[in-house]
């Protein structure tokens, strides 16, 4: 591997986190076309000669981890690290956070139809979420808003890797079922 | 114990158990005007009394269908003849309808989004990263001097040593006294006064006013009272009905067991 | 790369410390000979395809370290990390480890009243916390204690230089007490 390749791995082994590419310039001294280059020429290295690490990008940047294949051996040795299941109540909140960052707990809580303080509570001591600051409203709220951690366990470039959120709208069928179904729970309950 | 199952009602006009006679109600086979509900509260709270354990989900079934009776009696008192009758079920089925729908939608969306979310979730989370710290020699530069004082360590573990707050459970012992308590009260001022508006005399307390206003209802299903609003959220005036039993003072034999 | 090499590798990359031949037999489930003819196929593939990391044998065991016409850009990427501001999160379970070392995740879990995971985990990426070995209890859980770059980082001398909490200081009798206190609380304060 060329100079510019070697030094790009020695970075990115030796940081615990995603490097940026303009990290990675500054530390090599190199310009970031050459280091969008020399990325590639690592990534190539990795995967052609087969081994048991790859280089990906994830959570804005460049980091090694264990090739699938080879995650059983290093769970026997260093113990299954796999963080806790996210109950719904959990996703639910975390996707409203994610799509409207930075959002507030009344917005949040505005959504969902149910106050969310203990779940943006458990976001935020799991890592996922992070405070960010106080809205300029009436009083002044604190707002929250995802981090680096949750892109990297979701294995998420950036907020731009998101679908967008009007593909999970409902289709007319089911929008159409689910008024009827109000409108005849409202019959129902007519006195 | 504190079960519904075996909650067995003996009622003027209905004689069984409880989850029966909320059916019968539902299906119209029960007129709910003829239902004393705080005869059935009063009930309740007996057989709490005499059994041991409590339980906690049986008891809050007994409030969500105690409430939601509650709710179809409140409604009645609304005069059929009211235009605003007519105006309210309007509003129920177009503006409130409509906006529940919206908010059901846009929720709809965030749902979809948390799906998505824990599959990316189940398929990444578990992969494995290097975490190890930067080997120490790296961090020469890093490293100048103290940056944090001591001191936020121990202020960081004050906050756990601090010992928390009894919770507050006031307000639950309050409300099974007052429904008792309240009738009596009630009572004392229509032998006195003919007629009061309600915000004469509730408690400001909104709890408490919900107690008064529930005393209320159990009083005009009684005939003790007639109960007038002009209007929604108008003031409520309350009059006195001069019929046998209704005006002497005569003491619920139910509620006074308990009080 | 053969399979048995790239599972070494990938045990030898995850692992904070040197790996001895016997730790990486048992992890990839393979005999010692087997273990150290792949490890010389492995050092023979960094330094062959010019690698920004090699694989050295130190006491102890097998890890990959920088090469050292590397360490340049690895010192200036280092040097340019950001200084360790902690979240109230994490200096609340740096204070927990501090006082009550050693310490398992799960007595913090339980101190703290939320799931501490990401927390230890971070202050270990850090080089604020170090894991030291295992407790001898059911399940044998990790043990985490303060590094010495936390006691830089505080400018303490010594873990005898902490501050004496109230009537606390650090002698094992009233450390027994105070993590008794602290779990008292803990448990009065769940709803």
């Amino acid at each position: 591997m060329d100079d510019i390749t070697r030094c790009l791995e020695a970075v990115i082994f030796i940081s615990p986190r995603p490097v940026a590419t303009d990290e990675l310039a500054a530390a090599c001294e190199a310009s970031g076309e050459l280091v969008v280059g020399a990325l590639g020429t690592l990534a190539a290295e990795y995967s052609a000669r087969r081994h048991g690490i790859e280089l990906t990008e994830v959570a804005g940047g460049y980091t090694f981890r264990v090739a699938s294949d080879c995650e059983a051996p290093v769970e026997r040795f260093a113990g299954a690290r796999r963080p806790d299941d996210l109950s719904p109540a959990l996703l639910e909140t975390l996707a409203v956070v994610a799509y409207l960052q930075p959002t507030t707990r009344a917005e949040v809580a505005q959504i969902r139809g149910v106050s969310s303080e203990w779940a943006l509570t458990s976001l935020v001591e799991r890592g996922l979420v992070d405070e960010r600051g106080r809205a300029d409203t009436p009083g002044s709220p604190i707002l929250y808003a995802t981090s680096a951690r949750f892109l990297q366990l979701f294995g998420l470039r950036g907020l731009g890797d998101l679908d967008a959120l009007e593909s999970f709208a409902l289709s007319a069928a089911e929008t159409d079922e689910l008024r009827a179904r109000l409108l005849a729970n409202a019959e129902r309950r007519r006195p | 114990m504190g079960s519904l199952d075996g909650l067995h009602l003996d009622l003027d006009v209905f004689d069984g158990p409880f989850d029966l006679l909320v059916t019968l109600i539902l299906r119209d086979e029960v007129d709910l005007w003829e239902i004393r509900v705080s005869r059935i509260v009063a009930e309740y709270i007996l057989r709490l009394a005499e059994s041991e354990e409590f339980d906690l989900e049986a008891t809050s079934h007994f409030i969500v269908l105690v409430a939601a009776l509650l709710e179809m009696k409140s409604r009645r008192l609304l005069d059929a003849g009211s235009p605003f009758v007519d105006e309210l079920a309007e509003l129920d089925e177009q503006a409130a309808g409509e906006e529940l729908l919206d908010s059901l939608l846009r929720f709809a969306r965030f749902k979809g989004a948390a799906a998505r979310l824990g599959c990316l979730f189940a398929e990444h989370a578990g992969r494995l990263y290097r975490t190890a710290p930067v080997p120490p020699r790296f961090l020469r530069a890093a490293s100048a001097g103290p940056a944090l004082p001591a001191a936020a360590l121990a202020g960081a573990l004050a906050v756990l040593l601090a010992e928390p707050p009894a919770p507050d459970v006031s307000h639950i012992t309050d409300i099974a006294v007052t429904l008792v308590a309240e009738l009596r009260r009630l009572r004392d001022l229509l032998a006195a006064e003919r007629s009061f508006t309600f915000s004469a005399v509730a408690p400001r307390d909104r709890l408490q006013k919900a107690v008064t206003f529930f005393a209320l209802l159990e009083l005009h299903n009684r005939g003790e009272v007639s109960l007038r609003q002009p209007r929604p959220f108008a003031e409520i005036t309350v009059t006195r009905t001069d019929t046998p039993g209704g005006a002497d003072g005569r003491p619920d034999d139910a509620l006074a067991a308990v009080g």
